[in-house]
């Protein structure tokens, strides 16, 4: 497989030039400018555009939709360098993502490493060809930053599972046709060694999900309730109450896409933004204050985008990039709070003005978004607990 | 003077926080913003407190008012921080009957300040006209014309200015923007010719307005002409201490609310107050609230006793507690963690009303370099 | 005692003013220097000048080296009010402390409350005397913020003590005639159950010491080592084993001393001094982020000012103080430390300069001293502990 | 080009730390400090260093250097800042060899280069007339006189100006201080008359000089007259990224001591670090630390490679780098506790080092403001 040769490599990727060329549509090279406009697949597909519909289509038919998946379940088969050129092409073109979905990034992953043959023959080819929309259930009202310390019970019925109990923070829960879970199987045993991965479908009697207000307003995030939810005992993904390890491996999965998640559209500097704002005195900005913060925080911004690059000139380099990848989330997140903090002040009380939709008072509602970022997908503390005890050796 | 409240003022503070917490709690806020409520407060509730004499409190005995002092003042709004509470008690009573009250002649005081202490008018201040706080680079022009100005310009961030009866609107007679001297304030009629207002919803759940002045007859001078900065700066340290009651409040109650969270929400088998990291963190916030309250009491206490140096006191305290109830805030929304991200969770209220108090009346880096000019470097 | 009235007090206060202004030098009538300049007393006095050996010996003669302790042990026997009488006429004349020691400050208290008669009357009146010299040995070098992990044995050999251990941080201790100590009598209790509170003759066989060297230079602090000293029986202050509630006594005067000690003198205020070392630029300090950072550090002084202000204020309306004590040792070395870092920052490199003598490069000499500040009495964590604790109800 | 160094540098890094951790480990500086050594370094570690090439590091072959690039010369300042190795390699190897490549005729080159580089001769800098970094600011004249000027004012802070042979005096031929144009640098005779040398002993136990010029001639200039700003601004560009590689391995050196030092210090029966307060504050450094990192290799790389912004560059280094080593050294010593005060432990000669580099060619202050302007706001 991997003995590909440099030749083989250019051959592919002039061909996959010339058929993204001729199949790509233009619409569809642009950036998107949401999750909105993303297609997200499902049983009740929403496409934004004939385009959209036309380009994922075709990107399944070959398996692009999940390029390194193998072909038997859906995928493209491609090998690592072979995806890194399909990519490399796409970006040269725009193009944007022909699907996008957790089943991709998170249960696909799972399924591959520890599903069973029926498992992966059944999801992951439904997943590649974009059939059923997967959300996430791990997070409960009692198990934040403490996962593992969950509740939601499955009891062992004999010919299937009985779940109860309740999910928060389950994105997208009220379009999803499946939820993979985490649930308690064995309550007597230490907490993280009774543990199981489960998937439940939706429709299933019993669950049921209410839509999430935040403080910056509509979100995509819902909590999802199960009362007496039968789900058959197939659904069981690894050994029983082993589902700890691979939550952990699909954590692990997403702290690096939340750290490695950057701006999309290129934004002016916030230097300018400030001078827009509040002008210039002596040709300097306004506000001594606000001048030496934003230098502050783009100098760390600046610096943080270059261990980036380190980091990954390192691990290509055989370096292993170990917990790093929690200071990554940590100094993201917290430099992405500090850049509204610094957007609300250079905008004084214009920043804080609201309004009935989301668009009215945005630049408001999304510095209260940010508010977030330190708190989801692991928060600050446990991302400082992470470095101290896995970097530092301390603990 | 002893840093401490009397028994008067303690009373005072005591029964406001009963009324409050009964009539006026977040809950209250939310009923408003949910209800999409225009007018920013409950006309029932605030026509309660100005039978209480709340609206009247600093206002001279001869003008019907209480003249109770701003130390009781600083009291009720610590409160009304406490609980959120929106009322026209910023915009009329502490800026618009203190405006009338330092630059009014004999024929204003007496036919405004008893209708505010009241709870029957509503004036307001018009004064910002960019995003940040300036005073001295207002450019809105009023020209002489007969016996009156005539105003044209945009004032942005008036408070209330959706349901105010009158405007003081601070406007430049002479010089240009930038310079002190050439300020005037006119008392202008909200629905005089050529006044256009836009009610606008502020984060906080509670209304301002922008209102555009084109060719607006202004007859009435409120003080005197060329000469309204030095008035206006009164005004504007009492606004400051003011609210920085009203932030001093709001600061105490996220505190103490996110303290008795740590102490309740357990992860790990064990309340996340046990972890030594949040620990020190709100040992330090608790700090910074001390501090703060000595600001505020001193401040008050200041604006009684008519100190020299009230610019420099309410610069200093402005500038504290903004940068104080921003972490305070912020710590609060990060230890209450995914739940205090949820609308359903309060705390974020406090967050959303510290945000816009923090501009209110200039910011922190606008007080910070006021108060070092203040001192002269 | 305490009926003494208003009159009694007025009589009082024109007598000791009268007699102060008869008795105390003018050569007295200065705030010292520094602690070099004030009389220690001990059995090898050192008088700084004839001046200050008459105002000791008046002074001591009428019992006001210690106003307050009875006069049975060579104190003045004053009330709470008398007291506070002398104290102000003192001030109002700028009379210097006629004997300043830690017998009076630390050791004096604890006798009075823990000491037996014999003690008392035979410590107490050596130390109004100014006849000894003590320090302190509470700290060891395993045994810092956890004193009560303390490892200096006293042995019980019938007739004696037998002390073994190093002290550390014993100021003065190369001055001292006698040492008090927390030592450990029972190594098999709970580590706070098994301390005892001991008085031991430095001039004992087996007592040395060694002078610590600062990173700011020479320092007073010194090491002090027991190798097998004999101590008398009648040493022990308090109950065997009972030393702790001594120590935590002390500790807490200790802290409440330091919390409290202000600047000596009347210095320019820090942003005049940094327009002196930076200048101005069109009216403002050329430099706007020291600017900023002087003006958040001024303005954080005065509202710790303030705050000792109320709490006194309340303290006197009756509101307890408790822990906040803790607060006030915090913020005030925090301060101090960050003043001098402002104060290095405006003098650049000028502050970085040293020199063969303290007063060469003292400056920077200072700055180093000052990082002790958030260390010794209880180390910034510890205050911090002590806020979460027992003001927070965290724990 | 990748963010990593490559075996030759790996290996001249691995071969240094040898070196200095048996030849110069902090004990050195202490001996050199308790000795009252008024030369500042050991003189035959400093012919040792030079006889392995490290005095002509970046020297171009033609001159008898290794042309071995700066990221190479990096990597001995880091290595030498772990063991706060004194010797003249910022003042004659970074800058003054620097100056002369950049500026220097060929009969110069060739007159000094080869000698630096055989560890022969010191040259230094003499810029600071005040305690701030100010390079525009310059007000020393020299004044045009036969075939050449006469120079006039007073140098501080001059490094290894105490047994320097040459000196390179920035001085005043045209316009007033705070204007760019009009500098002119002069090589200078440290033994010329009218010069007086005053040694000053510096907190992190190495030392500067205040050099005084009465009327000295300087017949020699370096580059051109009235022009040297521009020179003068690259010299000290790479001289701020040279001594922030040398802060980098300071605070790396630090910060793992007192990461070391948290395990090992035990107090309640645990090792201190243990202590989750600590634990954040070591992984914050951490992370600090880690940012600083990229910024020295890419500010390295930046000079190998002649980047059109090495200004904005080198600036943001030398104010992230010290911040971040006031930050570290400070926290060192605070979580050393006790023993951290006393000089017996070697972590305070690491603060002290921090302090002296931390103003050396301008503070924090002065670099985040520079990098603003740079970047013209």
């Amino acid at each position: 497989m991997e003995t590909i040769t440099q030749q083989d490599l250019d051959v592919f990727r002039a061909e996959t030039r010339a058929w993204l060329e001729a199949n790509c549509p233009e619409s569809i090279r642009q950036t998107p400018k949401s999750m909105e406009d993303v297609f997200w697949g499902g049983s009740n597909p929403h496409y934004k555009s004939e385009d959209q519909k036309q380009w994922f289509e075709r990107m399944r038919d070959r398996g692009w939709t999940t390029p390194m998946w193998p072909k038997a379940y859906g995928g493209g088969g491609l090998s690592k360098q072979q995806n890194k050129v399909l990519l490399e092409e796409m970006t040269r073109l725009n193009c944007q993502t022909p699907l996008f979905s957790f089943g991709i990034s998170m249960l696909g992953p799972a399924l591959l490493k520890f599903g069973n043959e029926a498992q992966k023959k059944e999801h992951l080819t439904a997943i590649s060809r974009g059939e059923v929309w997967w959300c996430q259930g791990y997070s409960e009202p009692g198990a934040g930053s403490d996962l593992a310390g969950l509740q939601t019970r499955a009891e062992d019925m004999g010919d299937h599972y009985l779940v109860s109990g309740q999910k928060v923070w389950t994105s997208y829960a009220e379009n999803a046709d499946m939820i993979f879970c985490l649930v308690r199987t064995n309550p007597d045993a230490k907490k993280h060694t009774g543990i199981s991965f489960l998937l439940i479908d939706m429709q299933s009697e019993g669950v049921s999900t209410r839509p999430i207000q935040l403080i910056s307003g509509k979100s995509v995030f819902c909590e999802t309730f199960f009362d007496n939810v039968k789900v058959p005992k197939e659904n069981l993904v690894g050994e029983l109450n082993a589902g700890w390890s691979i939550a952990k491996y699909l954590l692990t999965h997403e702290r690096s896409m939340i750290g490695g998640v950057g701006d999309v559209r290129k934004e002016k500097p916030l230097f300018q933004l400030a001078i827009d704002a509040v002008g210039r005195d002596n040709g300097k900005l306004d506000d001594p204050v606000l001048r030496a913060d934003i230098a502050r925080w783009m100098i760390d911004q600046e610096g943080l985008m270059w261990t980036i690059e380190r980091t990954t000139d390192e691990a290509k380099a055989g370096q292993p990039i170990g917990a790093k990848s929690s200071f990554f989330k940590y100094y993201y997140t917290e430099q992405n709070k500090l850049k509204y903090e610094l957007l609300m002040a250079l905008n004084g009380t214009e920043a804080a003005t609201w309004g009935d939709t989301y668009d009215e008072g945005k630049l408001a509602r999304d510095f209260c978004r940010t508010k977030g970022n330190s708190i989801e997908g692991g928060t600050s503390e446990i991302q400082l607990n992470i470095i101290s005890k896995h970097i530092l050796g301390l603990g | 003077m002893a840093l401490i409240i009397n028994e008067e003022q303690q009373m005072l503070k005591t029964s406001a926080a009963e009324f409050l917490q009964e009539k006026a709690p977040v809950a209250a806020l939310r009923k408003l913003r949910d209800e999409k409520n225009r007018q920013g407060y409950d006309q029932a509730l605030w026509q309660q407190m100005a039978a209480m004499g709340w609206a009247s409190l600093v206002i001279p005995e001869q003008y019907g008012g209480l003249d109770f002092g701003y130390v009781g003042l600083g009291q009720l709004f610590e409160e009304m921080g406490r609980t959120l509470t929106a009322s026209p008690m910023v915009s009329t009573s502490l800026v618009g009957a203190h405006a009338i009250l330092l630059a009014g002649n004999a024929t204003q005081k007496e036919r405004l300040l008893p209708a505010i202490g009241a709870g029957e008018l509503i004036v307001t201040l018009a004064i910002d006209e960019r995003r940040q706080h300036r005073p001295a680079k207002t450019a809105m022009s009023a020209v002489k014309q007969d016996n009156g100005y005539v105003l044209n310009g945009k004032k942005v961030f008036v408070l209330d200015g959706q349901v105010a009866n009158q405007l003081i609107v601070v406007a430049r007679t002479a010089g240009k923007a930038g310079d002190e001297a050439g300020l005037t304030m006119f008392l202008v009629d909200a629905k005089a010719q050529g006044i256009e207002v836009n009610h606008q919803q502020m984060m906080d759940s509670r209304n301002a307005a922008t209102i555009s002045f084109e060719n607006v007859k202004a007859a009435e001078v409120l003080g005197q002409v060329d000469q309204g900065f030095g008035v206006l700066t009164q005004v504007l340290d009492i606004a400051c201490i003011g609210i920085s009651a009203e932030m001093l409040g709001t600061m105490c109650e996220a505190f103490e609310r996110t303290v008795q969270y740590l102490k309740e929400r357990k992860q790990f088998g064990v309340p996340i107050g046990s972890f030594q990291a949040l620990q020190h963190r709100a040992a330090l916030m608790y700090g910074e609230i001390e501090i703060c309250k000595s600001m505020v009491i001193k401040a008050l206490q200041a604006i009684d006793q008519g100190k020299p140096d009230l610019s420099r006191v309410a610069s200093m305290t402005k500038a504290k507690i903004g940068e104080t109830i921003r972490l305070v805030t912020n710590e609060a929304i990060q230890m209450f963690g995914g739940i205090g991200m949820t609308d359903d969770e309060e705390i974020g209220f406090f967050m959303k009303r510290a945000r816009v108090a923090q501009v209110t009346f200039g910011d922190y880096n606008y007080h910070l370099d006021r108060y070092a000019r203040l001192l002269g470097f």
